[in-house]
């Protein structure tokens, strides 16, 4: 086990390594930054004194070593167009973002999560037809098309909930949260339910999909046969049993909707990262562009490093010998 | 261990140069399992945490030769090292230690299988068709790409083959869901013998079939081994087919070859307490309603492969156990009437 | 075959989302010869034309059923060429994804090594790395265009082919088959072509309706956050994000057509992916 | 004595895409408490419908169309889900053909046991526990306490298919179905396995209907054999006459077909064809187009042939030769 | 009372010298005032400053006004502009605000509220640079060097200023928000409070102007402006900006994105030759630009400065489309069967800027030339267009000081480094002539002459058509009617909490 979490370790190590040196390179084949900051009538020496402030006249190797050499001292750098660093700027908008994804990847889990199980266990039910058609809605339909729906609806006519931004955040630990309180909580809904969708759709699926396979085996029929009844063998047996490859998605779902936050957060106006980096792509602020990519990939690995982990916790199979 | 010593009667000889009527040797064929060792285990072994190592000796220093015409048996429990010995002998693994060589020359080169010469049936006859392609193109292919027959050949040789394992030529445009399992495997011997071969490794060809098909097999089989005159590894975990189809049987225990001699000896008279225990296990079928239906189990499990137990294998299970068995392991030797046991007490 | 279909046809939803992707296809094939309007051809739009509700008769003497853009332009002729762009723009992208991900795949699950090591370490890291973020980067990267967008499209769609494709190589081969081939001998191209990817098709089959879908939905999004295709050149999704102005202003049917008429698309075609991944299901199948 | 299980007639199908798959077509069948009783016949010959048709677990598209299945004077057939549940596993109990696959594998084998133990009545956790480890003990687990909180992959094959019949036992059920528990197994544990069930059934007074396709193992386990071929019965009777003398030309072919009643190295006396499909059979005999003694007559639906106990289905049944 | 506005884009930090972007100048100048002022029609007017007059060729006298004191409550001085010029001397980020002080040579205070300013020559607009002197605290911004400044600023310690509202917080991309300061010189502002939220993206803008999350907006998209005017609950007003829209054409002698119909190279650059460009100009309808693409939200335009500006030429005309006329030149240049060009716009910069853009390629395509249009994000096409990799531009530029030559120096004179003229000038244009009127009007100090040197250099553009002026850029701000009132919109759109006055309750 010590070994794979090292492995594991290792790996993701390289992989990030990897990320940052791609993100570098892509970011800064996307252009350059001064002409789109420096007003028109600057002048040839101010023009030529921002570059070099912000190191970009050195070769590009130069500046990702630098770069690395700043990351290892925690440093991510100042924002081109703030002149506050990075890390400051991102880590304050975070949590409006972890806020975001985890309400909508906890909505399509605990109602996805049931009603995929519902589906898979009656596949000819008519509700459950009914269920799968909102999944295949859910999945198709354009997030941000969704989301505008949604405020036309429920902010601009009907007049219910909030349009968009995120209202009063209680503090606590030091950072601010909006579903403490019951106005915070209107605000939060909207966006929520729109990034939601598809991971409701996702999660849907795939419980379906599990339960369906499950209920055909020999361990149903085996717990039928001792006398269970229907629904503890779906609580105990097939939901633990789907749990797993559903963690995986869980994790990779929850990352990639901070990804997705880029659009939903754009449409209501919700300050979290994803919108500071729509706002830094149009504006080429190239270290919080940077800083956002690291950090994501940051993300990304850590949760399937903690997704790994926790297939063992729940797969007792995984717990001896480490490896799957 | 010296050579000689582990040869015995069976493998015994040079076998450097091909011997007319020993198409098969086998050498001190050992197989380990040894997955390497990932960074991250070996730092952690390096911290002083415990590392498994999950290596398994699936066949350890087996010696054997099969004689031209002839049909060896291989029998065991599951998981003895049965499969993995007949890949060696096939050619299709490389074996860690030792060599095999088939009509005198190495049926693998580095890591690919390079004759011909070999070749195999395996068990399931669902599985070891290629379900998308039509049963005259298996059949027809390998023979094809060694140029065994030429294209505008290849059609003809198939009916023939299709022919003389019973089954109708117009089926070559057929796919295999569209045939029972039965004649499934008739067509995968077709595929085996249309290559041609000197020798066949089966690897137990019957054993998902049913009892009337697998009848019907064995039948064939019987048939084209007279006809062709075919030598034979017949491998099985069910003592009765093997006693059916072999001149000679091996019987296997955790990787090692415990005994082996004539079939009809080794089932009359066996002499290693495995293969005693294993013949009083086998349910007979009982025909009088008098006679006791009697089980003689074998005390214990297998042990796991991962960690066999030192000395004789057997021991934790052997009625007959001593000191010695715990602490030495009984070499193959050849008995006074001709059989090979490996056991400090027969 | 003609059993795929009859099993296929018990599902009347599943024959009816086939129908509308069928009839989708010939509209967008065919949609020069009945459009009322060549929407590419700028020369013929009129500006005074613009925004006008459907019914409108414009001065091109006939009447825009569905309104029409803000450019003037009709809109029922701008969805019917819109679906062309679109589907054209996540097939090619589905299917260079397709041919990319699946030789990747197979390939590292034949050879193993570090081949496998490094590529399926790159695919799951793309796996786990948003789509739209990876397009985003790029499409601001590359530029503009169907080339850029096709390679944006693929770069965020390859991946799943490849894992697909591993997945399903590495399961094929452990079978008997591919052993009794390697057994025979046959060279590995031959075991590889001849025998694995066969097999491996079903899956990636139905990866790549479903990637086709989220290709075109992909499409739609990066259009909307203003790096999708040429305004001239407007697919499904350039045609939603140039009527999302007017969404609040009641001129909605801009965005609201060729909305649905994406909704109807990426619907049918996931149906139509739901029903073909069940009937390859061995498990599910009576 | 009056029979435990009194079967009439049973029809079980499955209705395909394909057609009507006629998987148990006309069961009859009765058991005296105490007593097994072995199912025989090859893949396919309706052996496990039968099993589940019994203890009401048959898979959909398949269902039970009519005949009876009585259980202690109670009728099956037709009874409410909810009732038959309270039957499964308190008063009929079965086992399963390959333990890795009926095992919860993230649940562990005490976990497993307490559900089935409360599945029947409310049990203290300690209760439960308590009784799991007592009747894993019943089925030679040492250590059966200490081994409650093992995974099911820590268990090696025999000792999962003992958890499963510990599960079964866990009620004291009147009658257990067993579907080709040992299959599975290695010949040394398989042999292990049937002396303890032997055991077990002898001790407990349950009655067992053991399924299987290995004719010797059923002949040295039951007291009664049906031979089942097409998803019918063709011919029942105590063990040892059955199979010493069959009447059934499809019981001789199969008993014919065993290398170990042949010579070794000698052709065996094989049943051309092959089984045939259950959805187009034509009337008569199935076993007809197979049949050596097969001929117009077979078209025919054959006669149920009872002499002294035995039961055979078919127009020309051998001779009881001596 | 509080003052909730929903704004595009807010402050960059609460250093008013940190940058010199227009949305920075904006908020802060509630916190700070600045030297001189601009009126909502960029006319100059007294701010710190009260008078200004040249004492010779090289230097300007500034008599500042008395009594005006800092949050903190220490009086306002000489010393204090001068530190503040210094400041913006040295410091140095993406878009410093050096420029406006970049004339500046030397000062001297003549007493505590008379300052001279020596420039290195001429520099008649010097008073126009001025109006984005923020003047900060010396006393609050001592020992502060470039690093430690925007820290000091953003957590509000050097943030003192001695505008009619004090800074409370700033949150990046978020809100800016100010208190009352009630000791301001100019009088009591009725806004206890402001806040400035930023909502970038217009639907949202709307959307929360409409549920009165915010009580105002800036920028209303002109798709909404005639709703908005609908919804009884809201006010709208709109406004002429300075931002005109205009097309740049490639004067090189080789240009990338232009060929013949079938995609083969042109012997020329066809932009090159003035037929063509007055062909296209000819091709192409201001009135619907103007009225169907931006909706209403702009008017035609002839010249790149519009009305209100110092150097605009009323003799000017607006030029009106003529087809025949157009084909025919373009014959007659050689192209009777057009060209095959890109056309790159911007996309998300300024309102309508899309709209425009894809009109236009329609207009052109009238004319049989072949365009292929290219909307794309500012980010993305400015540094394409500084690298050179463009034939042509579309795109809005605004003559933010009020002062002509802001745009000819940049755009229209050749581009050299020495004179630090021509930055902007990509396309290569270079005509001996402009480049003489344009140095000399840099440096006449007499307006009159100043105005007419600057109408002549816009003569010889629209003659030369060095650039195509399109369309005025006009805004529009909506409000709720029972909360607010703007009553004066600026042409510069910046949008102060100075010109809204609550509504009075009935
Ligand atoms: N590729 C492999 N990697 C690791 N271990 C292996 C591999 N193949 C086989 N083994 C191990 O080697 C041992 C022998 O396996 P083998 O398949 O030869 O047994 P067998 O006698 O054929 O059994 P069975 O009757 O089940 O087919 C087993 O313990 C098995 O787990
Ligand atoms: N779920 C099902 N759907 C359709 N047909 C089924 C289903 N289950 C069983 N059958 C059919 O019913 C018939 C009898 O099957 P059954 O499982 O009882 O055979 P068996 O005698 O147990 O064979 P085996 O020895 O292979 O277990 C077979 O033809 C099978 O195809
Ligand atoms: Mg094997
Ligand atoms: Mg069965």
């Amino acid at each position: 086990m010590l070994g794979f979490i090292i492995q594991r370790l290792l790996q993701s190590l390289l992989v990030m390594l990897a990320m940052s040196a791609l993100v570098f390179a892509g970011v800064y084949a996307i252009g350059n930054p001064i002409d789109v900051l420096i007003s028109p009538d600057a002048t040839q020496q101010i023009r030529e004194d921002a570059i070099r402030h912000y190191g970009l006249d050195l070769p590009l190797w130069r500046q990702y070593l630098a770069f690395l050499g700043r990351l290892l001292a925690g440093d991510f750098g100042r924002s081109f167009v703030f002149d506050i660093p990075v890390l400051e700027l991102v880590l304050a908008r975070l949590p409006a973002t972890l806020e975001l994804a985890l309400a909508s990847v906890l909505i399509g889990a605990f109602i996805g999560i049931p009603l995929g199980i519902y589906a898979g266990y009656r596949p000819e039910a008519a509700s459950s037809r009914a269920i799968m058609a909102v999944s295949v809605l859910g999945f198709s339909v354009p997030t941000f098309w969704v989301g505008l729906l949604l405020i036309l609806t429920f902010a601009v006519n009907l007049d219910w909930l909030p349009a968009g931004d995120r209202g009063p955040v209680v503090e606590v630990f030091g950072v601010g949260w909006s579903f403490l309180t019951a106005e915070g909580l209107t605000f939060l809904i909207l966006p929520a339910l729109n990034l939601s969708l598809f991971k409701l759709a996702m999660m849907i699926r795939l419980a379906r999909a599990g339960t369906r396979e499950i209920m055909l085996t020999d361990t149903v029929k085996f717990a039928r046969a001792a006398g269970l009844a229907e629904f503890t063998i779906l609580r105990r047996h097939v939901l633990r049993l789907i749990s797993i490859p559903l963690v995986t998605v869980f994790g990779l779902e929850f990352a990639s909707t901070l990804a997705f936050a880029v659009v939903t957060e754009t449409i209501f106006s919700w300050p979290g990262v994803g919108k500071l980096i729509i706002d830094s792509i149009t504006s080429l602020d190239r270290p919080v562009m940077v800083a956002y990519l690291v950090l994501v990939a940051f993300l990304f690995v850590t949760i399937n490093l903690v997704v790994d982990l926790s297939y063992a916790l729940l797969d007792p199979r995984l717990r001896r010998g480490g490896r799957a | 261990m010296s050579a000689p010593d582990r040869q015995g009667g069976e493998g015994s000889g040079a076998v450097d140069r091909p011997i007319p009527d020993r198409i098969l040797v086998a050498e001190g064929v050992t197989k380990r399992f040894d997955p390497r060792l990932s960074l991250g285990d070996r730092i952690a072994g390096a911290l002083g945490a415990a590392v498994e190592r999950r290596a398994v000796q699936a066949v350890s220093d087996v010696s054997l030769a099969v004689r031209q015409g002839e049909t060896l048996g291989l029998v065991g429990e599951s998981g003895c090292g049965k499969s993995t010995l007949g890949k060696m002998l096939a050619g299709i693994m490389a074996p860690s230690a030792g060599r095999v060589l088939v009509d005198g020359v190495a049926p693998m080169q580095g890591r690919h299988k390079a004759t011909t010469r070999i070749q195999t049936v395996f068990q399931d006859p669902f599985a070891s068709l290629n379900p998308r392609m039509r049963i005259g193109a298996t059949i027809a292919e390998g023979p094809v790409a060694h140029g065994l027959v030429a294209r505008a050949q290849a059609p003809a040789m198939v009916a023939d083959w299709l022919a003389r394992v019973g089954l109708d030529p117009a089926f070559a445009s057929r796919f295999p869901h569209q045939f029972s399992g039965g004649q499934r495997q008739r067509v995968a011997i077709a595929r085996a013998l249309a290559m041609q071969p000197v020798m066949l490794v089966c690897d137990e060809p019957v054993a998902s079939l049913d009892v009337s098909i697998q009848a019907q097999i064995l039948n064939l089989f019987l048939d084209l081994r007279r006809d062709l005159g075919l030598t034979c590894v017949f491998i099985s975990h069910d003592l009765s087919v093997v006693r059916h189809v072999s001149d000679r049987v091996a019987i296997m225990y955790l990787g090692r070859i415990v005994e082996s001699g004539a079939a009809a000896r080794i089932y009359t008279a066996p002499r290693h307490p495995y293969t005693q225990g294993l013949l009083d296990s086998v349910p007979k079928l009982r025909l009088e309603a008098d006679d006791l239906a009697t089980f003689k189990p074998i005390a214990g499990e297998l042990p796991s492969p991962l960690s066999p137990p030192p000395g004789c294998a057997f021991h934790p299970r052997c009625p007959k156990a001593t000191e010695i068995c715990r602490a030495e392991r009984p070499l193959l030797t050849p008995r006074e009437d001709g059989a090979l046991v490996a056991c400090h007490h027969a | 075959m003609t059993n795929f279909w009859r099993i296929y046809r018990e599902n009347w939803v599943a024959v009816v989302a086939l129908a509308v992707v069928v009839l989708v296809v010939l509209a967008a094939v065919t949609a020069p010869l009945f459009a009322p309007q060549d929407p590419y051809d700028l020369a013929g739009l009129d500006l005074m034309d613009a925004r006008r509700p459907p019914g409108y008769e414009g001065s091109g003497g006939f009447v825009h059923w569905l309104g029409t853009d803000a450019q003037g332009r009709d809109l029922l002729s701008a969805i019917l060429y819109g679906l062309r762009i679109s589907l054209q723009m996540g097939l090619a992208a589905g299917a260079v994804a397709m041919t990319l991900g699946a030789a990747l795949g197979i390939l590292s699950a034949h050879l193993g090594g570090w081949v496998e090591a490094v590529v399926m370490r790159v695919v799951d890291l793309q796996l786990s790395f948003p789509a739209i973020l990876l397009a985003l980067v790029l499409v601001a990267m590359l530029g503009q265009g169907k080339t850029q967008l096709i390679i944006a499209l693929v770069a965020a769609q390859y991946a799943y082919f490849a894992r697909t494709a591993y997945g399903a190589a590495t399961a094929e081969r452990q079978k008997d088959y591919v052993e009794a081939a390697s057994a025979t001998p046959l060279p590995g191209w031959r075991v590889v072509l001849r025998h694995i990817l066969p097999n491996c098709l079903p899956p990636l089959i139905v990866v790549g309706t479903v990637q086709v879908a989220n290709a075109i939905a992909l499409e739609a999004t990066l259009s909307f956050l203003g790096l999708g295709l040429p305004p001239t050149e407007p697919s499904l999704g350039m045609l939603i994000a140039n009527g999302f102005p007017y969404m609040m202003s009641g001129r909605s049917w801009i965005s609201v057509y060729p909305g649905i008429a994406l909704i109807v698309l990426i619907v049918a075609i996931n149906i139509v992916g739901d029903q073909i991944r069940d009937q390859f299901n061995p498990r599910l199948t009576r | 004595m009056s029979a435990l299980l009194e079967v009439r007639d049973l029809h079980t199908h499955f209705f395909t895409r394909a057609g009507v798959v006629r998987a148990v077509e006309g069961v009859s069948f009765s058991l005296a408490r105490g007593e097994i009783l072995g199912l025989v016949g090859e893949s396919g010959s309706g052996k496990s419908v039968t099993g589940f048709s019994l203890i009401g677990l048959v898979d959909p598209p398949g269902r039970i169309v009519s005949g009876s299945i009585r259980f202690d004077g109670q009728e099956l057939v037709g009874l409410p889900q909810a009732a038959m549940r309270r039957l499964r596993g308190a008063r009929i109990a079965m086992v399963f053909q390959d333990p890795a696959a009926t095992l919860n594998p993230v649940l562990t084998i005490g976990q497993q046991m307490a559900l089935a133990v409360r599945a029947h009545g409310r049990a203290s956790e300690a209760a439960a526990r308590d009784l799991a480890a007592r009747t894993l003990t019943r089925v030679g687990i040492p250590d059966a306490a200490a081994r409650l909180d093992a995974y099911p992959h820590e268990f090696s094959g025999g000792m999962r298919q003992r958890v499963a019949i510990a599960t079964a036992l866990l009620h004291g059920p009147e009658l257990i179905v067993a579907d080709e528990p040992t299959t599975a197994l290695d010949v040394s544990i398989q042999a292990q396995i049937l002396a303890e069930m032997k055991k077990l059934a002898k001790e407990s007074g349950t009655a067992l209907v053991w399924i299987s396709h290995d004719l010797a193992t059923v002949s040295s386990l039951a007291d009664r054999v049906l031979v089942m071929y097409a998803g019918r019965i063709v011919e029942s009777g105590g063990v040892s006459e059955t199979l010493r003398a069959p009447r059934h030309p499809y019981t001789r072919g199969l008993l014919d077909s065993l290398p170990a009643t042949a010579r070794p190295g000698e052709k065996l006396n094989q049943i051309p064809g092959s089984t045939p499909s259950l959805l187009a059979l034509p009337p008569g005999c199935p076993f007809a187009p197979r049949c050596p003694r097969a001929d117009a007559a077979c078209a025919t639906d054959p006669p149920d042939v009872v002499t002294g106990g035995r039961l055979v289905r078919c127009h020309h049944p051998l001779a009881v030769a001596a | 009372q509080t003052l909730n506005l929903g704004v595009r884009a807010g402050p960059e930090g609460v250093d008013p010298h940190y940058t010199a972007t227009g949305t920075h100048a904006e908020a802060l100048k509630h916190v700070f005032d600045t030297l001189v002022t601009s009126g909502d029609n960029l006319q100059l007017l007294p701010g710190i400053a009260t008078s200004w007059r040249p004492v010779d060729a090289t230097t300007w006298e500034f008599k500042l006004r008395q009594g005006v004191t800092f949050h903190d409550g220490t009086p306002l001085t000489a010393e204090d502009v001068v530190a503040s010029i210094r400041r913006m001397q040295v410091l140095s980020g993406p878009n410093p605000t050096r420029i406006y002080v970049r004339n500046v040579q030397d000062m001297r205070i003549v007493d505590p509220h008379t300052l001279h300013i020596i420039t290195a020559g001429p520099a008649p607009t010097l008073p126009n640079d001025f109006i984005r002197v923020f003047i900060t605290s010396a006393r609050a911004t001592a020992g502060l060097t470039p690093e430690t400044a925007n820290e000091a600023f953003n957590a509000g310690r050097a943030a003192i200023g001695t505008g009619p509202y004090r800074f409370v917080s700033w949150t990046p991309r978020e809100q800016f928000v100010v208190e009352r300061n009630d000791a301001y010189w100019g009088g009591r502002q009725p806004w206890a409070r402001h806040v400035r939220r930023e909502i970038p993206n217009d639907a949202q803008r709307v959307a929360q102007l409409r549920t009165g999350q915010v009580d105002m907006i800036v920028r209303v998209p002109a798709a909404d402006v005639a709703t908005l005017e609908r919804d009884r609950a809201l006010r709208v007003v709109k406004a002429e900006t300075v931002y005109v829209f205009n097309l740049q054409l490639d004067y090189r002698e080789n240009t990338p994105q232009v060929t013949a119909k079938d995609g083969s190279r042109l012997a020329a650059n066809p932009y090159r030759d003035i037929r063509v460009r007055e062909a296209m100009d000819l091709a192409i309808d201001r009135r619907a630009l103007a009225e169907i693409a931006m909706e209403g939200l702009g008017s035609p335009q002839g010249q790149m400065v519009t009305p209100g500006i110092f150097g605009f030429n009323p003799a000017i005309p607006i030029p009106t489309p003529n087809l025949p006329r157009a084909r025919a030149l373009l014959a007659e240049a050689g192209y009777p069967n057009g060209f095959r060009m890109v056309l790159n716009y911007t996309n998300n910069r300024l309102p309508g800027d899309n709209g425009v853009g894809t009109a236009l390629a329609q207009m052109f395509a009238r004319i049989g030339i072949e365009v292929q249009a290219a909307g794309q994000p500012a980010a993305v096409i400015f540094p394409a267009r500084a690298r050179g990799e463009l034939s042509n531009i579309m795109a809005g530029w605004g003559t933010l000081t009020g002062e002509a030559n802001y745009y000819y120096s940049a755009n229209a004179h050749s581009n050299n480094r020495e004179l630090r003229l021509g930055a902007f000038n990509w396309h290569g244009y270079s005509n001996p002539e402009m480049d003489r009127l344009i140095q000399a009007a840099a440096v006449e100090l007499d307006e009159k002459k100043r105005e007419q040197l600057l109408q002549e250099v816009g003569a010889l553009f629209a003659r030369d058509r060095v650039g195509i002026p399109l369309t005025a850029v006009g805004s529009a701000w909506a409000m709720r009617r029972d909360r607010v009132n703007l009553v004066r919109a600026r042409t510069d759109e910046d949008t102060l909490a100075m010109d809204i006055v609550p509504t009075t309750p009935r």
